[in-house]
């Protein structure tokens, strides 16, 4: 095929053209096999400038073009669209980067910063002449999403997509959305309460027309990729029918069944047919059959008989669904460290030490003492509460290396509202570093010691036990180099943020990566803080890494925005610059598929051959540099054409 | 003076950018490269470097993102896996090894670019020119059409997919092979290729001896 | 009450000695304490064994090799096993007494006359050897 | 069934009582305790330091003994255990000690000749070390164990104390979880004792510093033995000489410092164990305590 290559040299003014000689390298280029046309202009982004491209396309019939300007990052779209309008293909449009790569850097020698533009030029001539003309590969699209996790960050995500005009549909394990911000009592650094801000949040997702609640539903599995997921999600069976069900409450009333409730976190105790908590959303019992005892021993039935629209059904089976979506975000959040891996401070055994959650539930008006700190062994109000923070974090030997970075601030609450509660009380806390990184974070810290009379022991607690009724607290104040005895009534522990259990089993099923702890990993730390690697998914709230409320808010709301971005196309389209393989040239040696970031090199077990996934290829390149038969290519940037840049690039 | 020729095969992510930012800030550096952009330091096969050394250049200078920093999760890593395989192998054809360097520049290192760039080819400039005439006979390839000054008009040597002598292609296909069986290598179970690849590169959880008092220490017992 | 500061007693001679001997990493200690607040005999001890190693951390190995908190030490293992960061302050201390032990200056801790009373007593032999072993070098 | 044992010199001097009633209901256990023919002391610490190669041949020794007669030894001592343990954990992964040890063990020749069929093989680790209640465990079993009890110890609360020793370093001993253990208790339960669960079970008894501080190891056991005592502890059990030593023998001057001070009885958990499978009380020799164990005993249990 003949090329017929156009160069535009841009002047920029004098950007350029005050080092390199334009007018010279214009000349050269014309001299170059395969060019057709080469000119110079001052201005090449401006409107006559784009006038002078398209007009050379028509003209000259031109099959490739070469603005030879600035960098690609500034103006490669805006002449892939002046190519476009003017009939030729914009992957036929390349930029050549005489101004950053040149003028700019090589000022002081005008001769030998206008033989580099000519180099780079005919670089990139080189490269433009085996370009192909490609399509941006058109993913079909379902505009709907799938929001995994029922918290707050699942929550303000479903909504913001809701209310972007998409359907929703949020999946949440347990019988409620709310997640663990509903079991938290006030919240730092304003000290409003918890379910005040976050009811109304649970009450709208639980209304909005786009938005389908599936609560007590699992996700079973994930095919397909970004556009076109298919999901199972398994219903589990509540035993009772939700659609019929009024909420009236009176079979959780009657049910004789007692067992530890989760919300309260083991410090009450809610019935085997039972919501959550009052303000569930939706207000709607669920029976758990484990502890029923007509499932155990066939008697009872009393909430069937009871139930005024005969909502209870002992017959109902999981269910396994199908949802199409198109976008997945992950809210699966995080659980507390196990505290009976703690065993210095007792492994659990103890009543008076609580998790951070218990304590929570402890100060809550809606906890199982109506915000009365009482302490669970004997309901005395507690004189002495130690808080260690750091219980897990920090501790790369026996538990987790990371810090959890909420633990200062959240206990710095609970001293500080217990403070509140009990005027004649001593709160401790144990800490080795305050970390405080947050709107009114520090202000916060500094009241609590100034106003509140927390005492902050710099310094970690070796070793908790019982004694004569009272919590016996061995830590270290390293300020004075003292060991520190405290007889307390109650301590609490500010345990490890992890990733919730059921969230590292969900990452493999998704396929996304997580790190090694089972936080998600993002696609990159610093620019795609919301995405995962694999396209399609998003990451919000504590799933992805310890995280408070409003960061967990905001990155739901991030992950949101770029779903509704996604959703904004009609179809969505994808860089097509990707690799390919030469189903009759490859050997089947699958090295490609081992060293693919994304999976999306696949092996097909029929033809014995790999083959790579256009929707899913991010054209990094590194299966096509590992192919050792040479058949993995990428699209407009060949062996061939980088051999022939090389070249070029090496040319007097 | 010699005036070395360098090949700069830049990700298009991290020092390609670096490189923008040195010409916005106007930095200055001497103009010896010529950039080729690449998605991704990893897309860089060790035949591009081999024939940049076969089309006359006297140097090769690799950019990728940080360690920990690849828009690609890890090509970083493979790139850094071949330029150490690639080493000792232009060491055997007669090239000396730091005609070829890898340099981590981010996109806002505009100054370490400018740096890398000027010692770069200082050091090219003192290893004096690529006389690649002797190893195209010892490794079977030949150069082709010696380019003079002036003669630009040429079209560029044969295209290597036809080259019947390329620099002996048996060679790089083992550096290719042993580069990728090192990073094939490195992905665990082979039933499941993907996961806990980004810590496959990650630094020994223990840091790295200091080069003063702990040389001196014997290593960890617990260990 | 002041110490004063440089890169060559940080990095001094007795500091890399200390690591060598006793295997541990001396810049891996956080200063958490959890070592001082579970030790049994903390409260002979003149300066407490995150202080200790401190004073190493900060280069200054003779305050801590003239400390009585090393002949304090029994060897529990409690430090060792409760530390964050796995640094064994039982092994700093063993290595601090053997580098005061192997100059051979030093009475013996352990001495004769006591040895025999104790020998005529009912102790058990594996303590006298301990003893011994662990503080006399 | 024929097991090599380590006894440790204590067990030989000051612990004889602890050495007969565990051969004794060994015995009973249908477990014949075999004595390794020669032995030497363990050196009774491990050495913390990393040049430390003359320490830990004294151990390394009595290991290659027992790879002559068997794979595996068991002791009763803490101390022993401890320190064998940890030398065999070196044996196996340092090989640079490892290579140096089989040097001198090589040039050993002399004791080894003395006994019959000696063949010199290197020593690499290939004995594991057992401790005695880990014997019961696996070879007898607990549930076994259970079944064989005369005399079931119901009533009797006794407070098992683990000491520093056998659980620490947790990655080298790998005997139980090192701030909840449980296999005293499992065993405790198995011969029919209330178990007492107190919070100074793993704290340290002074160990070796009551030759050099008698007053801070005398300090360290009193905190053990009051804390066993606050939760109703009849009597503490234990496993290691010097313990039995600190905590029993020196209630003499805690009885000094304390006005008041109520004496419990240590002993060692094969004498109770003893008691469980009904065997004489010569075997299992009470003449050593000094807080005498008898009455509480008689009282709750027969003897």
């Amino acid at each position: 095929m003949e090329h017929r290559i156009g160069v535009f040299v841009c002047h920029c003014g004098s950007n350029i053209a005050g080092v390199v000689d334009v007018k010279r390298v214009a000349q050269e280029l014309a001299k170059y096999p395969g060019v057709a046309y080469s000119t110079d202009y001052t201005y090449m982004c401006s409107d006559p400038g784009q006038n002078l491209v398209k007009d050379a396309i028509k003209k000259h019939r031109l099959t490739g073009v070469i603005v030879s300007a600035c960098s690609p990052t500034l103006h490669e779209a805006t002449f892939r669209r002046a190519g476009r309008s003017a009939g030729l293909n914009p992957y036929q449009v390349e930029m050549a980067n005489i101004r950053e790569h040149c003028s700019w850097v090589h000022q002081h020698d005008k001769e030998q910063a206008t033989r580099k533009a000519i180099r780079i030029i005919k670089t990139m001539v080189e490269k433009v002449k085996l370009d192909e003309a490609l399509a941006p590969i058109a993913v079909p699209l379902t505009k709907r999403a799938l929001v995994v996790g029922g918290g707050v960050a699942g929550i303000q995500a479903a909504l913001d997509i809701a209310n972007a005009g998409y359907e929703v549909v949020l999946v949440e394990k347990s019988p409620s959305i709310g997640g663990h911000m509903a079991q938290l009592s006030e919240t730092f650094p304003t000290l409003d309460c918890s379910q005040c801000i976050l009811t109304p949040k649970m009450v709208e997702a639980g209304q909005h027309p786009r938005i389908r609640l599936m609560t007590y539903s699992e996700i079973e599995d994930v095919s397909g990729y970004v556009g076109n997921f298919k999901v199972k999600i398994r219903k589990k069976s509540a035993y009772v029918n939700r659609d019929v069900c009024t909420g009236c409450g009176l079979c959780t009333q009657k049910c004789p069944a007692k067992v530890e409730s989760e919300f309260d976190e083991g410090l009450a105790k809610r019935k085997a047919i039972y919501t959550p908590f009052a303000q569930a959303v939706p207000n709607k019992p669920v029976l758990d059959a484990e502890h029923c005892t007509y499932f155990k021993t066939g008697k009872c039935g009393v909430c069937k008989k009871i139930c005024p629209v005969d909502a209870v059904d002992y017959e109902m089976k999981d269910e396994v669904v199908e949802e199409e979506v198109g976008a997945i975000v992950v809210a699966t959040g995080f659980d507390l460290y196990p505290m009976a891996k703690m065993g210095e401070y007792g492994g659990g055994k103890y009543k008076d030490v609580v998790t951070s959650l218990q304590f929570e539930r402890i100060l809550s008006a809606s906890g199982p003492t109506t915000g009365e700190v009482q302490r669970p062994s004997d309901g005395k109000v507690p004189k002495e509460v130690v808080f260690l923070t750091c219980v897990g974090s920090r501790d790369p030997e026996g538990h987790v290396p990371y810090c959890s970075k909420v633990c200062c601030m959240y206990l710095t609450k609970h001293a500080m509202l217990y403070k509140h509660k009990v005027h004649d009380g001593q709160a401790y806390l144990f800490y080795m570093d305050v970390r405080t990184g947050g709107k009114g974070y520090e202000e916060f810290y500094q009241r609590a010691s100034e106003e509140d009379d927390v005492l902050y022991i710099r310094g970690k607690v070796s070793k908790i036990f019982e004694e004569d009724g009272k919590v016996v607290v061995w830590g270290v104040d390293t300020l004075t180099g003292k060991k520190i005895e405290i007889e307390a009534d109650m301590a609490v522990m500010g345990l490890a943020m992890v990733p919730s259990g059921a969230a590292r089993e969900l990452a493999n099923k998704l396929k996304i990566h997580t790190d090694e702890w089972g936080f998600l990993s993002e696609a990159h730390p610093k620019l795609r803080p919301v995405e995962s690697l694999a396209p399609g998914f998003f990451l919000a709230g504590a799933a992805q890494g310890p995280k408070d409320i409003p960061e967990a808010v905001a990155q739901a709301s991030g992950a949101a925005s770029k779903v509704a971005a996604l959703f904004s196309e009609e179809v969505y389209h994808r860089e097509p610059a990707i690799a390919w393989i030469d189903e009759d040239r490859c050997a089947g040696c699958r090295i490609c598929v081992s060293v693919c970031p994304y999976d999306a090199a696949v092996f097909d077990e029929d033809k014995k051959v790999a083959r790579i996934q256009e929707a899913i290829c991010e054209g990094c390149g590194a299966c096509i540099a590992a192919c050792p038969s040479g058949t993995a290519t990428q699209k407009n940037l060949t062996d061939d054409q980088i051999y022939n840049m090389v070249s070029a690039a090496l040319e007097e | 003076m010699f005036e070395p020729r360098i090949v700069c095969f830049f990700c298009r992510w991290c020092t390609y950018a670096g490189a923008d930012l040195a010409g916005t800030s106007r930095k200055q550096y001497p103009p010896n490269g010529v950039v080729v952009r690449v998605n991704c330091s990893g897309r860089v096969d060790p035949q591009h470097i081999l024939w940049a050394f076969r089309e006359g250049a006297d140097g090769v200078l690799i950019g990728g993102c940080h360690p920990h920093d690849c828009h690609y999760q890890d090509g970083n890593y493979k790139t850094m896996r071949r330029v150490a395989l690639m080493k000792p192998l232009l060491a055997q054809m007669g090239i000396e090894p730091d005609r070829l360097r890898l340099e981590w520049i981010s996109a806002a290192e505009g100054e370490k670019l400018v740096h890398v760039m000027s010692e770069f080819v200082a050091a090219v400039a003192k290893l004096g020119p690529l006389n690649y005439g002797p190893i195209a006979e010892r490794v079977g390839g030949r150069r082709e059409v010696p380019r003079t000054a002036g003669t630009s008009a040429k079209a560029p040597s044969a295209p290597p997919s036809k080259r019947a002598a390329a620099p002996s292609k048996k060679t790089v296909a083992r550096a290719k092979k042993a580069a990728s069986r090192k990073t094939a290598a490195k992905r665990a179970p082979a039933g499941k290729p993907s996961r806990g690849r980004a810590r496959a590169a990650k630094p020994a959880r223990r840091k790295a001896a200091a080069p003063t008092r702990s040389a001196k220490k014997t290593p960890k017992r617990k260990r | 009450m002041r110490l004063k500061l440089s890169g060559e007693l940080i990095k001094g001679e007795t500091i890399g000695r200390v690591e060598s001997l006793s295997g541990q990493d001396l810049g891996a200690c956080y200063q958490c304490g959890k070592c001082s607040a579970g030790c049994p005999v903390v409260e002979e001890m003149d300066i407490v064994p995150s202080e200790a190693i401190r004073y190493l951390q900060l280069g200054q190995p003779d305050i801590v090799l003239n400390s009585k908190t090393i002949w304090i030490c029994a060897s529990c293992l409690q430090c060792a096993s409760r530390c964050p960061k796995g640094v064994e302050f039982s092994s700093i201390c063993d290595a601090l007494r053997a580098i005061v032990l192997r100059k051979r200056v030093s009475t013996p801790k352990v001495d004769a006359d006591e040895l025999s009373r104790l020998m005529v007593s009912d102790a058990p032999q594996m303590g006298v050897v301990g003893a011994l072993r662990k503080l006399n070098g | 069934m024929k097991i090599p044992y380590y006894p440790g010199c204590t067990l030989h001097e000051r612990a004889k009582d602890f050495d007969t009633s565990a051969r004794e209901c060994a015995r009973a256990l249908g477990i014949e305790l075999e004595e390794l023919p020669i032995w030497t002391c363990c050196g009774a610490v491990f050495p913390l330091v990393t040049d430390s190669v003359m320490e830990i041949l004294a151990p390394v020794r009595n290991l290659s003994y027992a790879s002559r007669i068997g794979d595996k030894v068991v002791t009763l001592c803490s101390f022993c255990y401890h320190v064998l343990k940890r030398a065999n954990h070196v044996m196996r992964e340092d090989p640079e000690k490892r290579e140096k040890a089989n040097l001198f063990l090589r040039a050993d020749t002399k004791a080894r000749e003395a006994v019959e069929s000696y063949t010199i093989e290197d020593y690499v680790g290939q004995v594991d070390v057992v401790h005695y209640i880990e014997m019961l465990r696996d070879v007898v079993g607990f549930d076994a164990l259970g079944q064989k009890v005369k005399n079931p110890l119901k009533g009797l609360k006794v407070a098992p104390y683990y000491g520093c020793m056998l659980l620490r370093p947790k990655a080298e001993m790998k005997f139980d979880d090192p701030e909840q253990p449980t296999i005293f208790e499992d065993f405790l339960g198995s011969i029919g004792c209330d178990v007492v669960d107190f919070p100074m079970k793993t704290e340290c008894c002074g160990g070796f510093q009551i030759v050099n501080d008698e007053e801070l190891a005398v300090a360290c056991s009193q905190n053990v033995v009051t804390s066993a005592l606050k939760r109703g502890a009849d009597v503490i059990v234990t496993t290691c000489p010097l313990c039995r030593y600190n905590l029993d023998k020196k209630q003499e001057e805690m009885a000094e410092r304390v006005r008041g001070f109520r004496k419990i009885p240590v002993i060692y958990f094969t004498q109770l164990l003893g008691i469980a499978l009904g065997l004489p009380e010569k075997h299992l020799d009470f003449s050593g305590n000094y807080v005498d164990p008898r009455p509480v005993l008689a009282e709750k249990v027969s003897l």
